[in-house]
C-alpha cells in the first residue's frame, strides 16, 4: 500500500504558489479562497467545536481549530468548592466518558491524603472504567462510520450502548453522569443479577461486533475512503503528544493500563492493540479490537470481582477534609488516551488548583490543524472523528 | 484582534472591477423581527396540530444533554415515530433543544441559529442549568437563566434528562402548540428590546448585527 | 529516578527535589535555567512526552509557579519541573520549538492566567474565552461567584436559614 | 487490491430486516433503575433540620425553610430543605450525609414544566407522585460512611484500678484523639439552642480541628466560665439531641470541651483571653455563694469592670460543684484552676460567711450597688417514709459535703440509696469507695422509682457504678424503712409501674402486689434537694414574690422583685451547672444593664 498522508490533487499547477514557510498566502479577497466554518452548528462535527476551513476548491488550504464553546471554567470552579464537592462536578468534564474523571480525581486525592481504597472498591472501579470505555468506543463507533455515511453502524452500536448504559444505571444510580467512585472508594456492591445481564449485553455485543466487521470494515467504500488516509506519522507521537488508540495505530503501543498499572490492572491478561498502518482505517481497526479486548476484560473482571466487602475506606469527615499539601499527577487510560489530573493542596479543605489533562486537548488542536490541511473537505468529518476528540475536555 | 472582517472595504471582482462592501449590511438582514398573526379559527387550529406532530429538531448540541440526543434518534427510543426528527440547518428546524449549560461564546452562535429559525419556533430546554445556572450556578462563563437571552417553552429537569424524560417533554411541547400557546416567535419578536438587550450585557464581542436572518 | 536526578545535577542547579511516588518526581528550577533543563531532559535523558504544562497561582507569594510534567516513554516515570515566576508582569520563555502542543498550552494560560510567552505563535489570540474584559479568570485574586452573580443574575426568590441563628430567633429570642 | 468480499460482506446488514426490534414500547412509563437517582423524597418526621444537606451541596441547590406543621423545638430546627431544581444534579451527596436518614431520592425522572419559577418545592411537605415510591436511591451500607458514626473512645481506668480510690476515672482526649472526634462534627449547630448557656459549640469544635485552642478557649469563656468543671461534669443536654447522635453516637461534646481547657495553661489563660487589664467602673456588687452561678455572674461582672465580692458559707468555694460532686469525676486542681482564674479577675472571696448570721442582707444592700444569689439548694429531700427519721437514715448532700469536708463519714457493710439521679449515683459510688477501703468489699443497692430506661442519672454514671460492683435496682417505690432500735433493718419497696401521668406531671402509680426487700445496715436518701432560705429574714421574705412551687419569682434579666436583688442557680432553675453557670451569666447582664440605668 503506497503511504501517501493525505489523498490530493496531484497536479499542483492549479494551486498557488508556496510562501518561504511552505505555506501558501490566503488572500480572500483574490476570490479564489473559501473560508467555512466547520461548526459548531454543523452534522459532521463531534460535539461543540468548530473549524475554522480555508478553502480552495475543495481542498483545505488552512485550519484553525475553535474550541471553548463548552468552557464552564472546572479549574476555576473546584479551587472554590470542597473535595468531596468537586466530586459531583469532576465527571461533567468529559461528557461521554465521564468515569475517568471520577477515578483520576480520587486517586489524585487519595494519594495526597494516604488513603487505601479497600478491594472490592479497586475491583468495582476497574469495572466501571472497563464499562466506560466500553460504552465510548461504541458511541464513537458509530460516529465514525456516520461521518462517512455508514448510518446503519450508529444504530446498531448507540443500542449496544444503551445497554451498557442500563448496567451503568443499575450499578450506579446514574446513566450518563454515575458519580460513582467518589474519594475514598465507590457507592455500592454488585446489584443482584448484575452479572447475569452483564453477560447477557457482553454476547450481543460480540455477536453485534461481527456484522460490523463485515459491514463497515470489510467494505469496499470504506475501505476506499479510509485506508491511506489521514496518516499520523509515528515521529509525529511525542512532539505532538499523541497517545491512546491514536498512538497505538500508528505502531507505538503506548497504554497507561501496562505503563503505569493501576488498580486492578496487573492482575488482568490483556496485551495493548497494536497498529501498523497509523490511517484512518487502521485506527478505526485498533479501536474496534480494543473494543473487543475491552469485552474480554469486563469478562475477567466479573470472574474476579467479590460480591461482598467494604466499599469505602475511612475518611475524615467530608464535610472539613483537609488534604495534606502536596501535589501529585494521577493519570489512567481512556478511549482517547492518556487522561490525567493534576492536583495540587496547600493543606486546606479546598484544593488549590487541579488541572484537567485530557487527551483530545493535544489530538484536536495541534494535531487536527496539521493533518486537515490538503485534504478533502469532504473528508473533514471522518477525519475529526478518527482522533477521536471530546470538546468538553479540551476547554473544561 | 481587530474587526477588519466586519468593517467596509473595497473589492476587486473577477471582472476586475472594485466593489464597495459592508459585511453587516451586505451579508446580513437587520431588519428586526415582526410579530406574526395567526390564522383564524379551524385552519389556525389544524396547522398547530401539523406543527405538533412534526417537531424537527435543529441538531445543535449545546452543552451535555446532547449526548442523550443519539439515543433518542436510533430504534431504542425512537423518537421518529413521535414525528420527531433532527435536521442539519436552522432553516428546516422548528425546535430549538437547548441541552444544558450554555457558555457566553456559545449563547452568541444559539442566537444566531434561533434568529435563523423560521417561525413558528419553539424552545426546549434541558437540565438544571438552563432553569437557575444548575451546577454552573457560580461560574464566570455559563448563564443562569435561558429565559433571559430567548423565549423557552418547555423546561425538562434532570441533570440530565434521561431520554423518557425528553420524550416527555416533547410530548408536553405538541400539546402546548396543539393548544395554540407556542408563540415564542411572537414573543421574542414583541419583547425583541429586551431580549437584545440581555444578550448584549453579557456578550461582550458584539460582532454581528442585531438580527441576522 | 534518582540516577536521572544526579546525572541532572551535573549539569544543572536542581533545586529541592521531591519524590512524590516511584515513578513521579517534581523539582524546582529557575525561570533561566528551565527551558534549557527541560531541552536536556527531552534530548539526553528521554522525557520525550510533554505530558502537561499548567501554572497554579501563588498569591500569597506573589508567584506562579509553573509546572512542566514530562514523561519518560521507555522507563514509565514522570519528571515536574516546578518553574516559580514573580505574579507581576508574568513572563516566561518559550517551548513551542520543543513540543508543538506546547503552543496551545501557552495560549491558554496566557488567556487564562495572563502570563505572556514571547516568541509563541498565537499566543495572544483569544483561545477559550469570547471577549473577556475582566482579569484572567485563573488568577486567584478574580472571584468567579460574584462575577456570576453580577453577570448573569440567578433566579430570585431564594432564601435559606442557618439552623442556629434561627433556632435562636424562634426559642430564646432575647438571650 | 479490492476483494470480492470487501463488496459482498456489508449486505449482511441485511440479515437485521428479520430482527426483533429493539425498540421501548412505552418509553414514557418506562421505570428506571432500583438505585437510580432521581427525585428527592423526605420523611420530615424524622428529618431534623440540621442543615448538613444544604452543606454539603454544590450547587447552593438546597435552602432550609421553615414548614407548616413543624414546630422548633430542642433538637429540631424546624426547618426543612427546600431543593432547587435549577440547580441540583442529582448526585445524592444530601442523602448520604443525611444524619437523620431521612432524605432519599426516588427512582421517578421525569418532571416537564413550562414555568422555570416551579422547580423549587419541599420533599415530604409537598405533595409530588413519586413520594411513596419505594425504589430508588438511598444511602449505601457496606462501610460507606461520609463521616464517621463511633465515638472516639474514652480512655478510663480500670474498674479494678479506680473502685478505691478517688482518682479521676477519666483520662481525657490526646491531641489526635480529640482531632478525630471533632472531624466528626457537622456543623449544624442543632445543640447551641439546647444549651442552657448557648454555648457556640460548632465553633470550639471547629478550634480544635484547626488546632487553634486558644481560640477555642476565647469561644468557651464567651458562655462559659468555667470550662474544665463543665468539661468533665456537665449533664451534656447538647449531646442529647446532636444530629450524628440520630444513625451513630453523639459528638462527644463535653470531653471535647474538657479537652481545650485541659490543653491552655492556667498561666496563660489572661493572655488568652484578652483579660490583662480591665476596665473597672467603680461599682460594687455582692455575691451570695460561690457555686457555678455565682462564679459565672462574678466573672461576667468583673470583666465588665464590677467589683465583685463573693461570700461563701463554707470554707472553700465552688459550692455543689466542690461539696456535691466526689473527686473522681471532678478533681480539686481542675476546679480550683477555672475558679482561680475568675478570682484573678479581681474577684474577691470572704469564706466562712452566713448572710443572715454574719453580715445581713440589708448591710450587703447598703454597701454594695447590687446582690445576687446563688445560694442552689443544699437542703435533701426526704421520702417521709416510716423510718426516715431514724439517726442510721442519711441525707446524700450531707454525706457528700462531709466526704469533702474531711469529717468522719458513717459507712456500713449493707447499704441501700433511694434515688436514682445522678447525686443518687455519686453518693452510691462515693461509698462504695469508702467500703471497698474500710471492709474490701462493696455492698451498695441502689434503687429509684424510675425504671432503669428513664433514670435521670447519666447513661454512663450507671454502667460505672455497676462496673465498681454496686448493685443498681430501679423501678420500686420505697414504702417503709424497718427499724430495729438504733439498727436499721432494711427497705420495704413495692414496683413501680410509672412515675408520671398523661400530662407528664409527677404520680407515681404502684403494683402492690409485687414485693421486695432490700436488706440494710444504713439508707440514704438522694431524692432531690430544697432550698435554704433560711438566710432571708422573715420581714424580707414579705416582700419577695414566689411562684406557686415556692420558689423565687425572677424576671428575664432574673432579677427579683426587689429590684437590687438578683438570683439565679440551682434554686431557679436545673439542677445542673450548666444552668447555674447560664443564669449567672443573664444574670450578669441584667445587673449591669440596672446599674447602668440607675
Amino acid at each position: 500500500m503506497s503511504k501517501k498522508l493525505l489523498k490530493w490533487n496531484e497536479d499542483r499547477t492549479l494551486f498557488p504558489e508556496k510562501n518561504s514557510e511552505g505555506k501558501i498566502d490566503v488572500d480572500y479577497d483574490s476570490h479564489k479562497f473559501m473560508k467555512i466554518w466547520h461548526g459548531p452548528q454543523h452534522p459532521g462535527i463531534t460535539g461543540n467545536m468548530s473549524l475554522e476551513l480555508t478553502l480552495l476548491g475543495d481542498e483545505v488550504m488552512d485550519c484553525e481549530t475553535h474550541v471553548g464553546y463548552l468552557h464552564r471554567g472546572f479549574e476555576k470552579l473546584m479551587e472554590r468548592r470542597k473535595y468531596i464537592q468537586c466530586f459531583p462536578i469532576v465527571c461533567r468534564v468529559a461528557v461521554p466518558e465521564p468515569d475517568f474523571n471520577e477515578y483520576c480525581f480520587a486517586s489524585a486525592m487519595e494519594e495526597l491524603a494516604g488513603i487505601e481504597v479497600p478491594e472490592a472498591a479497586e475491583w468495582l472501579r476497574t469495572l466501571v472504567l472497563e464499562m466506560s470505555r466500553l460504552q465510548s468506543f461504541l458511541a464513537w463507533i458509530g460516529g465514525q462510520a456516520g461521518s462517512l455515511g455508514q448510518g446503519i453502524i450508529g444504530q446498531w452500536t448507540i443500542y449496544l450502548r444503551d445497554l451498557i448504559l442500563d448496567r451503568f444505571e443499575e450499578l450506579t444510580g446514574g446513566r450518563i453522569y454515575h458519580m460513582y467512585m467518589l474519594p475514598g472508594g465507590v457507592r455500592g456492591l454488585l446489584p443482584d443479577g448484575f452479572r447475569e445481564r452483564m453477560t447477557q449485553n457482553l454476547d450481543d455485543i460480540d455477536k453485534f461486533m461481527k456484522d460490523v466487521k463485515k459491514v463497515m470494515f470489510d467494505n469496499y467504500v470504506f475501505k476506499k475512503r479510509t485506508v491511506g488516509m489521514g496518516v499520523i506519522d509515528p515521529a509525529w507521537i511525542n512532539p505532538f503528544g499523541i497517545t491512546g488508540p491514536n498512538a497505538r495505530a500508528a505502531g507505538v503501543a503506548k497504554d497507561v493500563r501496562k505503563d503505569n498499572p493501576y488498580l486492578k490492572y496487573p492482575e488482568l491478561d490483556f496485551e495493548p492493540v497494536v497498529g501498523k498502518d497509523s490511517d484512518i482505517y487502521t485506527r478505526a481497526d485498533v479501536r474496534r479490537r480494543d473494543l473487543l479486548m475491552t469485552v474480554d476484560l469486563i469478562r475477567q473482571i466479573m470472574a474476579k470481582i467479590p460480591d461482598k466487602g467494604d466499599i469505602r475506606a475511612k475518611t475524615p469527615n467530608v464535610l472539613h477534609w483537609k488534604v495534606p499539601a502536596g501535589e501529585t499527577y494521577s493519570r489512567a487510560e481512556c478511549t482517547r488516551g492518556e487522561y490525567g489530573y493534576y492536583m495540587v493542596s496547600d493543606g486546606t479543605e479546598y484544593p488549590r488548583r487541579i488541572n484537567v489533562r485530557g487527551p483530545s486537548y493535544t489530538h484536536a488542536v495541534a494535531l487536527l490543524e496539521k493533518m486537515i490541511v490538503n485534504a478533502n473537505i469532504a473528508d473533514v468529518a471522518g477525519l475529526m472523528v478518527s482522533l477521536h476528540t471530546y470538546p468538553p475536555e479540551i476547554e473544561r | 484582534m481587530g474587526k477588519e472582517y466586519i468593517e467596509k472595504r473595497t473589492v476587486i471582482s473577477p471582472e476586475g472591477n472594485p466593489i464597495e462592501v459592508d459585511p453587516l449590511k451586505d451579508y446580513f438582514c437587520d431588519a428586526a423581527p415582526k410579530s406574526c398573526k395567526s390564522a383564524s379559527g379551524i385552519i389556525e387550529k389544524f396547522a398547530n396540530w401539523a406543527r405538533s406532530e412534526s417537531l424537527w429538531v435543529l441538531g445543535f448540541g449545546t452543552g451535555c444533554g446532547a449526548i442523550e440526543m443519539r439515543p433518542l434518534m436510533t430504534p431504542r427510543f425512537d423518537a421518529y415515530r413521535f414525528g420527531i426528527q433532527w435536521r442539519p440547518t436552522p432553516r428546516q428546524a422548528s425546535v430549538f433543544v437547548i441541552s444544558g449549560y450554555l457558555s457566553v461564546k456559545t449563547l452568541k452562535r444559539v442566537v444566531r441559529s434561533y434568529e435563523q429559525m423560521q417561525n413558528p419556533k419553539f424552545v426546549v430546554a434541558l437540565g438544571s442549568c438552563t432553569i437557575n445556572g444548575g451546577m454552573y450556578w457560580d461560574s464566570y462563563n455559563t448563564i443562569n437563566r435561558l429565559d433571559h437571552y430567548m423565549p423557552v417553552d418547555v423546561y425538562i429537569a434532570g441533570c440530565m434528562p434521561r431520554p423518557e424524560a425528553l420524550l416527555a417533554g416533547f410530548d408536553k411541547l405538541k400539546h402546548i402548540i396543539r393548544e395554540g400557546r407556542g408563540e415564542g416567535a411572537n414573543k421574542y419578536a414583541e419583547n425583541f428590546d429586551w431580549y437584545k438587550g440581555n444578550q448584549k450585557k453579557i456578550i461582550k464581542d458584539w460582532d454581528m448585527p442585531d438580527y441576522n436572518w | 529516578m534518582q540516577t536521572i536526578i544526579e546525572n541532572l545535577q551535573k549539569h544543572f542547579q536542581v533545586v529541592s527535589y521531591h519524590q512524590q511516588r516511584e515513578n513521579l518526581g517534581f523539582l524546582i528550577a529557575s525561570k533561566e535555567v528551565a527551558v534549557g533543563l527541560i531541552t536536556h531532559l527531552r534530548d539526553y535523558e528521554g522525557f520525550a512526552h510533554l505530558v502537561l504544562l499548567t501554572a497554579v497561582d501563588w498569591i500569597e507569594d506573589e508567584h506562579f509557579q509553573l509546572t512542566y510534567l514530562l514523561h519518560h516513554p521507555e522507563k514509565k516515570v514522570d519528571l515536574g519541573v516546578r518553574v516559580m515566576i514573580s505574579r507581576e508582569n508574568a513572563e516566561m520563555y518559550s517551548i513551542h520549538h520543543l513540543w508543538e502542543q506546547a503552543r496551545t498550552y501557552q495560549r491558554e494560560l496566557r488567556e487564562m492566567f495572563g502570563i505572556n510567552f514571547p516568541g509563541s505563535p498565537d499566543v495572544d489570540k483569544p483561545f477559550i474565552l469570547e471577549g473577556w474584559e475582566e482579569i484572567p479568570p485563573y488568577r486567584r485574586d478574580f472571584d468567579t461567584k460574584e462575577y456570576s452573580e453580577k453577570t448573569y443574575f440567578p433566579r430570585p426568590g431564594r432564601e435559606t436559614h442557618d439552623p442556629a441563628e434561627y433556632m435562636k430567633k424562634k426559642l430564646y429570642p432575647n438571650e | 487490491m479490492t476483494k470480492l468480499n470487501d463488496i459482498l460482506s456489508p449486505f449482511t446488514a441485511w440479515k437485521h430486516v428479520v430482527r426483533e426490534p429493539v425498540t421501548i414500547k412505552d418509553p414514557l412509563n418506562r421505570e428506571a433503575a432500583d438505585r437510580y437517582r432521581g427525585f428527592h423524597k423526605n420523611d420530615i418526621s424524622e428529618c431534623i433540620g440540621c442543615g448538613t444537606c444544604e452543606s454539603i451541596c454544590q450547587n447552593a441547590a438546597i435552602d432550609l425553610v421553615p414548614v407548616d406543621g413543624v414546630e422548633t423545638k430542642d433538637g429540631d430546627s424546624g426547618l426543612r430543605p427546600r431543593v432547587d431544581y435549577g440547580r441540583c444534579c442529582w448526585c445524592g451527596l444530601c442523602v448520604d450525609v443525611c444524619t437523620t436518614n431521612s432524605l432519599s431520592l426516588s427512582n421517578e425522572y421525569t418532571w416537564v414544566d413550562e414555568d422555570p419559577d416551579n422547580f423549587r418545592f419541599v420533599p415530604g411537605a409537598e405533595n409530588k407522585s413519586w413520594d411513596n415510591r419505594e425504589k430508588g436511591y438511598k444511602k449505601p451500607g457496606n462501610g460507606y460512611e461520609l463521616y464517621s458514626p463511633v465515638r472516639e473512645s474514652m480512655e478510663e481506668l480500670e474498674p479494678e484500678q479506680r473502685d478505691q480510690s478517688f482518682i479521676e476515672i477519666v483520662q481525657g482526649y490526646s491531641k489526635e484523639q480529640a482531632e478525630k472526634e471533632a472531624d466528626r462534627c457537622v456543623e449544624c449547630g442543632i445543640c447551641v439552642a439546647t444549651c442552657p448557656a448557648h454555648m457556640g459549640i460548632p465553633e470550639y469544635i471547629k478550634a480544635i480541628r484547626n488546632d487553634d485552642l486558644n481560640e477555642g478557649l476565647r469561644v468557651l469563656y464567651d458562655t462559659n466560665p468555667l470550662p474544665e468543671i463543665c468539661g468533665r461534669i456537665c449533664t451534656h443536654k447538647c449531646e442529647t439531641v446532636c444530629s450524628v447522635g440520630h444513625h451513630g453516637d453523639p459528638l462527644s461534646i463535653r470531653w471535647l470541651k474538657r479537652y481545650i481547657a485541659d490543653q491552655n495553661p492556667a498561666e496563660e489563660y489572661k493572655k488568652i483571653l484578652n483579660t490583662e487589664t480591665l476596665q473597672p467602673t467603680g461599682k460594687k456588687v455582692a455575691i451570695i455563694g460561690s457555686g457555678p452561678s455565682g462564679l459565672s455572674a462574678a466573672h461576667y461582672l468583673a470583666l465588665m469592670g464590677y467589683q465583685c465580692t463573693i461570700y461563701e458559707k463554707l470554707p472553700a468555694a465552688g459550692g455543689m460543684m466542690r461539696f456535691g460532686i466526689p473527686e473522681y469525676r471532678l478533681p480539686y486542681d481542675q476546679l480550683d484552676k477555672d475558679i482561680n482564674y475568675i478570682l484573678s479577675l479581681g474577684v474577691e472571696i470572704k469564706y466562712n460567711m452566713t448572710i443572715g448570721k454574719d453580715i445581713t442582707l440589708e448591710e450587703l444592700n447598703k454597701q454594695y450597688d447590687a446582690v445576687f444569689s446563688g445560694t442552689g439548694l443544699h437542703m435533701g429531700r426526704s421520702t417521709r417514709v416510716p423510718g426516715t427519721d431514724h439517726p442510721e437514715v442519711y441525707q446524700a448532700v450531707d454525706l457528700l459535703r462531709d466526704i469533702v469536708l474531711g469529717n468522719e463519714v458513717p459507712v456500713k457493710e449493707k447499704i441501700v440509696v433511694i434515688g436514682g439521679g445522678n447525686v443518687a449515683m455519686d453518693i452510691t459510688r462515693s461509698l462504695a469507695r469508702l467500703q471497698k477501703q474500710k471492709f474490701g468489699k462493696v455492698d451498695m443497692l441502689t434503687t429509684s422509682l424510675e425504671s432503669e430506661d428513664i433514670m435521670p442519672a447519666d447513661r454512663e454514671e450507671v454502667i460505672e457504678a455497676r462496673e465498681e460492683n454496686a448493685v443498681i435496682d430501679p423501678g420500686w417505690g420505697p414504702v417503709e424503712i424497718e427499724t430495729e432500735g438504733d439498727k436499721v433493718k432494711g427497705l420495704h419497696v413495692v414496683k413501680c409501674l410509672s412515675v408520671f401521668d398523661e400530662n407528664r406531671r409527677f404520680a407515681p402509680k404502684f403494683d402492690e402486689e409485687q414485693k421486695k426487700f432490700f436488706p440494710a445496715d444504713m439508707v440514704v436518701e438522694s431524692i432531690g434537694q430544697g432550698m435554704d432560705l433560711s438566710y432571708l429574714s422573715e420581714e424580707f421574705k414579705e416582700q419577695l414574690k414566689m411562684d406557686p412551687r415556692g420558689r423565687i419569682l425572677v424576671n428575664d434579666d432574673f432579677q427579683t422583685s426587689v429590684d437590687w436583688l438578683f438570683a439565679g442557680g440551682d434554686m431557679i432553675q436545673g439542677p445542673d451547672v450548666i444552668h447555674g453557670i447560664a443564669n449567672g451569666h443573664k444574670a450578669a447582664m441584667g445587673i449591669d444593664k440596672y446599674l447602668s440605668d440607675k
